[in-house]
């Protein structure tokens, strides 16, 4: 386990424990049942990095990002940001806070109120932040901004539905950016886009990272785009971290992190492939599993999987796994 | 200005056409009452009382000998403004209610949810004759009575509204900026819900015009000789048999603007894409 | 003859001029990628073949569909529809919405073998459930009673498919079958598929905007861009050597392993919208190459090489 | 699944509570003291002590109420004032009728309102569609009180197929109904067709038609089918208007009911009447909506499930 | 041998057929309950269950031999023994009024009663004629409880009730063993219509198509209103009885300006009854000019007290009164506008009347504003007593203590909505109502109590309307003269069923 006693000096963020819970029902028409979105994740990011985060729909990456964001109050565990407790933050200190970490959204169709124009979208930043502006100092924030992401100052009138969603997602990125934060969460950022628009924007993230120093919390269901993109990538499974690569090319040793990477079709005919189909369906989120979540469908499941839940445990080299049978 | 471009939209459909030119006339007659109208609409001539329709008077003369025309005219300024202020407060608060209990959920929406699930299921004339008992007759207490009655639809509507803007990504995005509660609410979530809630308005305002007059059925209401055209038509029931065209033309009347209004809602409704959101209540 | 031969077909909503002259054949035992970026036509072309386009509107305003010998356009609906899920079927793109939520599972798939194959109810049935059985579902009898949302995703979509074959169709329409699901899923289901598709000789359009579907899984591949067709060609001569710039620079975006960091360029400017295609070659103001010829002139699609490419400056 | 109605009914009594307050306030909200509302012209201090007595109007109001509810609860919902007579024997007289002028006018509107619906949205944006959605519409705008003696003069007087008016034969109920029902076609109307419109949209409509099943099978049975669930919603939500609305309709017909008393008694101060009718109302409209809840459920599979 | 009538639309809802508790009677309580005596349009009395009557000179006792051989529905005998019981019922009801004056009843023999006055009461036949007065069958009467007459009603009538649905019908059957109709019929056996439904109908359009249609028999009441279209039809005719009430403006005589008795007066002086007469009324009925019905004696009153339409006199008396008139024609005095309240009640015929009546308060530059107000809440509001100003009410009494009743000053507010508490008044009023010892010092009294409160201008009188009644021709056939004051037991009795 990571644990926040041996926080490098060089670590923005430090997770420990970090637990959500949803709830839902017990209302009128359903009974009450208990989810654990996020469970029991300890993770580092370490500052001028890449931390990616993969894993299927719903195994809880977006909880995670607005845990550590704190957009969502944590049910156990905590978020340090540059080594004070998120949580011990009253609400207007974490307002003012805001301005160090952003988010840029999976969906940029819905990211931006469609009822404002970019610029207004742009200068609203400030204005919750309480940034007085005179007119001229607020048209130079938002020529910077906008020619920073690659957009033409022209388009500054548009309303989002004028825009394509790569121009919407660079949108989203100025705005995170306008506050010059130093920690950036980015959830699915490309998710929707075309893959020729996906590369510019993974492109320009890139550039970014280098021209202002960024620390990224990257999250994809993409395994090769993480692999390509991360610094350290963290396989997560039904709201557990499964295996931490210390980097881009490290072979996942996980069997459910080598399933992913494997189900991911490789773009070449010549290196066509039998794929080891995974059996089954994730369980539900609501199901109360003792051992290993992906027991049910993993290869190399036994008796003790089922029965003992695996600690990440460090494999050398900060390779983490909770596997009790991990591949060679 | 974008705002208006819905409204321009729905204009150019034949049917938004048709029915935003009759709520023009109808506007019309009711802010330019004295111009329009041939007479005065409370002078009577009782030896010229249901007079046919004809030269002197179109539309005939009521059982006091009033020009109905005239009338007419200026019923149409009190049944628009009856209608337009009882929706117009029913919206204000509806819309108040509806973001608290949207936006804070809680102990305080489920109360909200149950009184207005509750009152919304009663009949709105039972509500308002209820109300009108309670507070007295006259102008003032039907536009309350009728704004409370419609109350629950414009709360319930808003609450949706809220429920769902909350979870749009772009109310996340901000709060992420440091936002507060209420640049949220006034800044993104009312913006964005208004529209419907004010779709659904305008066209409880043509039930509200109907209420009106069916609560002048049971004499309350316009206060004579204020002419509403429901109490128009009340009055003239008594005398369905010997001068039906006093009760036929404010029937036309109402019948016409609130089929303009219920016409011209849908082509908005249509304009603004908003069949789904107005469902969501 | 192809089974299915669509010919230069040009396609109209309203007053956007949608598809322009798109063209290819299939073959039964083949396997068609037809991809593109989003918005680019690819559902569009599936509701021609399918005979759909009018449910949405929409109007073909030349060309020729040829199915099995048979000119499609023009044909009244009730034949369309003898044609439709009898001879051509369709896997749509999101299961979670392809199935009517109140009816159960078995009813929406015995529907087809009564209404095409004339089967009594019980005989339906147990076709059915041979279906999902042979679609490695579980418990097929339950499944059979079940409801569509008592099922997960990628059992929604085996469920499609399997409506799809119920009446044993030359020719499956597959858009974007697995888009909607997991990467674990998808992968399942494109392999299943193309067993399915290999087994029974079956023909299929498979659309998508994944390259590595396309890579894993197609005989042949057509390239749409903006409503018209940049490129056909097999599948490996499109990832060797592309012809047309645009395919080019499409296969270049999609990440890889062990790809250096700081590599991976998009394609630069936007996909462009119906309302505004540029003139000539609509890839014009993205291709590195272009010159005024490109901005002037349609390039026509031509035979080069082993394929069919509508670029100026491709050499055959 | 019963279990789940059980646990609905449990929930509604604090929502029963909450609504039986209010309507126990009622009286202390109209203008004038009770007392004096009840009491004769010339009544001396004595007598309306007694009369408050009488009425339990002399104790503090949560003992009025404690007393009032735990009365109601057992079905003795007080003696009426003015008309002298216990309340659960009006309402016992009224509500049969207004049960009987509701249900039929419901199945009518529901009926009539579906079948225009579906047709406008089959054949929608035609003339079709046009046609059969204003004239509905043209239905809707005319005041209750006008339709009635409208449908009266043509056909009670001019072809003299109805009775005028009462409640005194079945075909009585004739007129009434239409009124009734003709202002309800609209919303029912308005309703399946949006709703008929929005499931053809649907995915799973397409996929229908790309089965080759005939569009009349989709139209009838599938997307009809998915747009009588909102209808059934916003019928549940009516019964209130059923039972209650029709206070101008019972007026024209000389019908009794449910509504007619209650407007009645409100105008005489008869406030026990007024709270008794009130309460059984309320009381409608709960199991209304949980009626409501049921036919969802026996509709919709999502549904069950949910509520498992 | 049926038929089916309709009760005046503002009966509907009469919650009882209870004649000593109830406040609220309808038209058919007449044909359940036989009274003492009945009352002729002229005024005169005549015997139905008492067959002569005398009281001594000081009005202290009153004697009345009853009818023979009567019995109630339920077989019981009426006899002395039932007056005995009858009359104490009657403490401590709202209708005590009734036989306040009497002290007790005293049994001469099984047919002969005496009552013994507390006070000469000259007024007490005409008691006895009230609705009020129908006498149930004691036996019934006690046994029933407070359920008496909600769930039955037994009398001596020429009519059985078979049952009440309140608010809709009330089925009544000929009462066979009837043979004590008074003179005014000319049947003294029982009626030949021997099931007599009697419905209500709350919206007069409604009875008016009922009737033509056929539906009904006949209307008991129709609002002037239908009368041309009623005429119009060749099946059905019309018959008038003189009126009973009268429609007048009480003036709340407390609150500005009608504290000034120059301003009520012009106020009284501006109704234009000929106008409302002729054109609200078409000329059916006639103008009130005082607070009586002009068939009672106290009606005629000095000519010179009498109230009629004078705009001259009503503008100089407020320009008297210091009220000038303004631009826009209502009269100002100080900076204040003439402008008062004017009540009244729903109901199309006090609408209409109010309405005319604003126009011509106008017409002297009075400005009225109208509040329509239901009927119950109207009298709650006249109790507040200082919210009122104007109002145009009607009344429905054929006796001169109606002006007792709504100008006593122990009634202020309501009913005394004039809120009229004047001294001498009070004295002429004690006067009239318990100081006359015969019926003509009793009407000498009245009007000089009459005559004082129409010098004092505390209302305007308006209306007065007559009693109008429809019926089908080719169903039933009334008699060539229907006698008595209302149509009631004494006309049904003779109608035939053609
Ligand atoms: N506000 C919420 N209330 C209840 N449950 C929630 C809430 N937010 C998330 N969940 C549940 O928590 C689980 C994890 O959701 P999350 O959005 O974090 O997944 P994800 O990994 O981001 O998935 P995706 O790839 O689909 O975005 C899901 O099962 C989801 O239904
Ligand atoms: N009913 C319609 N009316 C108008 N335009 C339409 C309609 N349907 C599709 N279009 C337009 O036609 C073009 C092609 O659409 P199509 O759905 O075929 O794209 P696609 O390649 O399938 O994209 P995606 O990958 O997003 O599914 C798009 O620009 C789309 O906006
Ligand atoms: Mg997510
Ligand atoms: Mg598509």
């Amino acid at each position: 386990m990571e644990s926040a006693a041996a926080t490098p000096e060089g670590d923005l963020v430090t997770i420990t424990g970090l637990t959500r819970e949803f709830s839902s029902g017990g209302g009128l028409m359903t009974p009450r049942r208990t989810m654990r979105a996020v469970n029991d994740v300890s993770l580092r990011v370490p500052r001028g990095k890449v931390t990616g985060v993969v894993g299927e729909s719903g195994c809880g990456k977006s909880t995670l990002a607005r845990l550590v964001l704190r957009l969502i109050d944590a049910t156990a565990g905590t978020v340090a940001f540059e080594g004070t407790d998120l949580a011990n933050r009253s609400p207007g200190q974490m307002r003012k806070l805001r301005r160090r970490m952003q988010m840029v959204f999976q969906d940029p169709y819905s990211a931006i109120d469609p009822r404002y124009t970019i610029r207004r979208a742009l200068l609203e930043p400030f204005q919750v932040q309480g940034v007085a502006q005179t007119a001229a100092e607020a048209r130079a924030a938002v020529d910077e901004l906008i020619s920073m992401v690659g957009l033409s100052p022209r388009m500054v009138a548009s309303f989002p539905h004028q825009l394509s969603g790569g121009q919407k997602q660079r949108v989203g990125i100025a705005r995170a950016l306008a506050l010059r934060p130093s920690f950036l969460v980015l959830d699915e950022p490309t998710a929707s886009l075309d893959v020729s628009i996906q590369a510019q924007i993974i492109d320009l993230l890139e550039a970014l990272k280098e021209d202002l120093g960024l620390t990224y919390l990257f999250i994809s269901h993409d395994l090769s785009l993480v692999r390509y993109f991360c610094d350290r990538v963290v396989v997560m499974y039904l709201g557990r971290a499964m295996e931490i690569l210390p980097d881009a090319t490290a072979r996942p040793r996980h069997h459910y992190a080598h399933a992913l990477l494997d189900s991911n079709f490789e773009p070449d005919p010549a290196r066509r492939k039998v794929i080891t189909m995974l059996d089954g369906e994730i369980p539900s989120p609501f199901a109360v599993i003792p051992g290993c979540a992906f027991a049910d469908r993993c290869p190399a499941a036994s008796d003790l999987c089922r029965r003992e839940r695996p600690v990440l445990t460090d494999l050398g080299g900060g390779h983490m796994i909770a596997c009790h049978h991990p591949r060679d | 200005m974008a705002a208006l471009d819905p409204i321009k939209t729905a204009i150019r459909s034949p049917r938004g056409g048709a029915s935003a030119a009759v709520l023009v006339l109808v506007v019309a007659c009711a802010v330019f009452a004295p111009l329009l109208a041939p007479y005065a609409y409370d002078i009577q001539n009782l030896p010229a009382a249901n007079t046919e329709p004809g030269g002197t008077h179109w539309m005939g003369t009521d059982e006091f000998g009033r020009d109905l025309f005239s009338r007419i005219i200026y019923g149409a300024r009190t049944s628009l403004t009856v209608a337009v202020s009882a929706i117009s407060i029913s919206v204000a608060a509806g819309l108040t209610l509806g973001a608290m209990a949207g936006y804070f959920g809680g102990a305080f929406d489920r109360a909200v949810t149950a009184v207005v699930d509750l009152t919304w299921s009663f009949p709105e004339i039972l509500i308002a004759l209820i109300l009108i008992a309670i507070i007295g007759p006259g102008l003032q207490s039907t536009m309350v009575a009728i704004s409370i009655a419609y109350l629950a639809q414009f709360t319930r509507l808003t609450r949706a509204q809220i429920m769902a803007l909350k979870n749009e990504t772009y109310v996340e995005a901000t709060t992420n900026l440091g936002a507060g509660h209420f640049h949220i609410i006034f800044r993104h979530l009312l913006p964005n819900a208004l529209t419907p809630v004010i779709v659904a308005g305008m066209l409880a305002t043509g039930d509200a015009i109907i209420l009106e007059a069916t609560l002048g059925f049971f004499g309350l209401g316009a206060q004579p000789p204020t002419p509403s055209w429901g109490a128009m038509m009340s009055s003239g029931t008594a005398q369905i048999f010997i001068a039906p065209w006093i009760i036929i033309f404010p029937g036309l009347a109402i019948a016409m603007t609130v089929i303009a209004i219920n016409l011209f809602g849908d082509a908005l409704i249509e304009a603004l894409d908003i069949r789904n959101r107005l469902r969501s209540s | 003859m192809a089974l299915l031969s669509v010919q230069d077909i040009s396609v109209t909503i309203g007053k956007l001029d949608l598809l322009d002259g798109v063209a290819f054949d299939i073959d039964s035992g083949e396997i068609l990628g037809l991809v593109g970026e989003s918005g680019s036509g690819k559902s569009l072309t599936a509701m021609c073949v399918m005979g759909l386009l009018p449910r949405i509107g929409g109007t073909i305003t030349e060309g020729s569909i040829v199915f099995d010998g048979r000119e499609m356009i023009g044909l009244p609906e009730a034949e369309l529809r003898r044609l439709r899920g009898k001879r051509i079927a369709l896997i749509s793109q999101n299961p979670m919405t392809s199935l009517d939520p109140i009816i159960r599972i078995g009813a929406q798939i015995d529907q087809v073998s009564t209404l095409h194959l004339g089967l009594s109810a019980a005989a339906a049935r147990d076709r059915s459930l041979e279906l999902i059985a042979q679609l490695r579902i579980p418990e097929p009898a339950a499944i059979h009673g079940a409801y569509p949302h008592q099922l997960s995703g990628g059992m929604k979509q085996r469920i499609v498919i399997a409506m799809a074959l119920a009446a044993d169709p030359d020719l499956i329409v597959a858009d974007e079958p697995t888009t909607a699901l997991d990467v674990t899923i998808q992968a399942q289901i494109i392999q299943i598929m193309v067993e399915l598709v290999r087994d029974r000789g079956l023909a299929l359009m498979l659309i998508t905007h994944d390259m590595g579907v396309v890579a894993q899984a197609c005989d042949r591949v057509v390239v749409l861009y903006a409503g018209r067709v940049a490129e056909t060609n097999t599948v490996e001569a499109i990832f060797a050597e592309p012809r047309h710039p645009y395919t080019r620079e499409l296969i270049r975006c999609i990440p890889r392993l062990g790809q250096a960091p700081g590599s991976l360029k998009g394609i630069p400017g936007a996909v462009p919208s119906v309302i505004d295609y540029p003139a000539g070659c609509r890839f014009n103001p993205r291709c590195a190459v272009a010159d005024d010829l490109c901005r002037d002139t349609v390039p026509a699609l031509e035979r080069k090489a082993s394929g069919l490419a509508a670029c100026h400056f491709s050499e055959g | 699944m019963f279990s789940f109605f059980l646990k609905r009914l449990l929930l509604l009594i604090p929502v029963f509570l909450a609504v039986s307050m209010v309507i126990f306030m009622i009286v202390h909200l109209v203008p004038g003291d009770p007392i004096d509302n009840l009491v004769q012209i010339n009544s001396t201090p004595e007598q309306k002590a007694a009369l408050a007595a009488k009425y339990g109007l002399d104790k503090p109001l949560y003992q009025q109420y404690a007393i009032w509810l735990g009365k109601a609860l057992s079905g003795d919902l007080g003696d009426a004032i003015i008309l002298r007579r216990p309340v659960a024997d009006l309402i016992a007289l009224n509500l049969p009728h207004s049960l009987a002028l509701g249900t039929l006018a419901l199945a009518f509107s529901t009926l009539v309102g579906i079948a225009a619906g579906a047709l406008a949205a089959v054949y929608k944006d035609s003339l079709v569609d046009r046609t059969t959605m204003t004239m509905i519409l043209l239905g809707s705008t005319v005041p209750g009180f006008w339709l009635g003696l409208l449908l009266i003069m043509l056909f009670a007087v001019q072809l003299g197929w109805f009775p005028v008016s009462g409640a005194r034969s079945w075909d009585a109920l004739v007129l009434p109904v239409l009124t009734i029902g003709l202002g309800g076609v609209a919303l029912v109307a308005r309703v399946t067709r949006v709703a008929m419109m929005e499931t053809a949209r649907k995915d799973f409509v397409m996929m229908l038609h790309a089965k080759g099943v005939p569009s009349w099978q989709i139209e009838l049975r599938h997307v009809l089918r998915h747009a009588l669930l909102p209808v059934v919603t916003i019928l549940s939500l009516r019964i209130g208007w059923i039972l209650g609305g029709a206070v101008t309709v019972e007026f024209v017909f000389a019908r009794p009911g449910l509504g007619s008393l209650l407007i009645t008694s409100l105008n005489q101060r008869d406030y026990p009447v007024v709270q008794g009718s009130l309460l059984m109302l309320a009381i409608a409209v709960m199991l209304g909506t949980l009626l409501g809840d049921i036919v969802q459920a026996a509709m919709d599979p999502r549904v069950r499930e949910r509520i498992k | 041998q049926e038929a089916t009538f309709v009760m005046a639309s503002n009966d509907v809802g009469a919650p009882s057929y209870d004649p000593i508790r109830g406040t609220k009677l309808n038209a058919a309580t007449s044909l359940i309950y036989d009274r003492m005596v009945i009352q002729d349009a002229d005024q005169s009395f005549h015997g139905q269950l008492a067959t002569e009557w005398e009281s001594t000179a000081d009005g202290m006792a009153w004697t009345f031999k009853l009818r023979p051989g009567v019995t109630f529905h339920d077989g019981e005998p009426f006899n002395a023994a039932t007056i005995v019981w009858w009359v104490p019922q009657f403490a401590g009801t709202e209708n005590a009024f009734m036989t306040d004056a009497i002290e007790s009843v005293e049994v001469i023999d099984d047919l002969t009663v005496k009552f013994v006055m507390k006070n000469p009461d000259p007024n007490l036949l005409s008691n006895m004629a009230s609705i009020f007065m129908g006498i149930p069958s004691p036996k019934a009467y006690d046994a029933m409880g407070t359920d008496y007459g909600v769930t039955g009603a037994v009398g001596s009538g020429p009519f059985t009730l078979q049952s009440f649905t309140i608010g809709q019908e009330t089925v009544l059957a000929s009462n066979e063993a009837y043979a004590w109709a008074s003179n005014l019929s000319e049947n003294q056996g029982p009626p030949h219509i021997k099931t007599l439904t009697v419905r209500e109908i709350p919206e007069d359009s409604t009875a008016f198509l009922e009737l033509r249609t056929g539906g009904v028999d006949m209307l008991l009441s129709v609002p002037t209103d239908f009368l041309p279209q009623l005429e119009a039809e060749d099946s059905i005719a019309v018959g008038t009885l003189p009126g009973t009430g009268i429609f007048y403006i009480p003036i709340n005589t407390t609150v500005a300006p009608f504290t000034d008795i120059k301003v009520r007066e012009a106020t009284a002086l501006a109704v234009n009854q000929k106008e409302i007469l002729d054109n609200l009324f078409g000329g059916i009925g006639s103008e009130a000019n005082n607070f009586l019905i002009s068939s009672l004696l106290a009606a005629d009153v000095d000519p010179a007290l009498n109230i009629s339409h004078n705009p001259d006199r009503a503008n100089e008396l407020l320009e008297e009164a210091g009220w000038a008139m303004g631009s826009d024609g209502v009269r100002e005095k100080d900076g204040t506008r003439l402008q008062v309240a004017l009540w009244t009640q729903n109901g199309t015929e006090f609408k209409r009347v109010t309405e005319v009546v604003q126009a011509q308060l106008k017409a002297v530059g009075i400005g009225a504003d109208i509040t329509v107000f239901d009927s119950a809440t109207i009298n709650d509001q006249y109790r507040k007593g200082n919210e009122h100003q104007l109002a145009v009410r009607s009344y429905s009494w054929a006796n001169a203590d109606i002006i007792d009743w709504f100008f006593a000053g122990s009634r202020l507010g309501y009913p005394n909505v004039s809120m009229w508490n004047d001294p001498k008044a009070e004295v002429l009023n004690k006067t009239a109502m318990t100081g006359s010892r015969t019926w003509e010092e009793r009407v000498a009294n009245f009007k000089a109590y009459h005559e004082y409160v129409l010098s004092q201008f505390v209302f305007a009188p308006i209306y007065q309307p007559v009693q109008i009644h429809a019926y089908s021709k080719d169903n039933i056939t009334l008699p060539e003269t229907v006698r008595g004051t209302r149509l009631q037991s004494q006309t049904v009795v003779d109608i035939t069923v053609n």
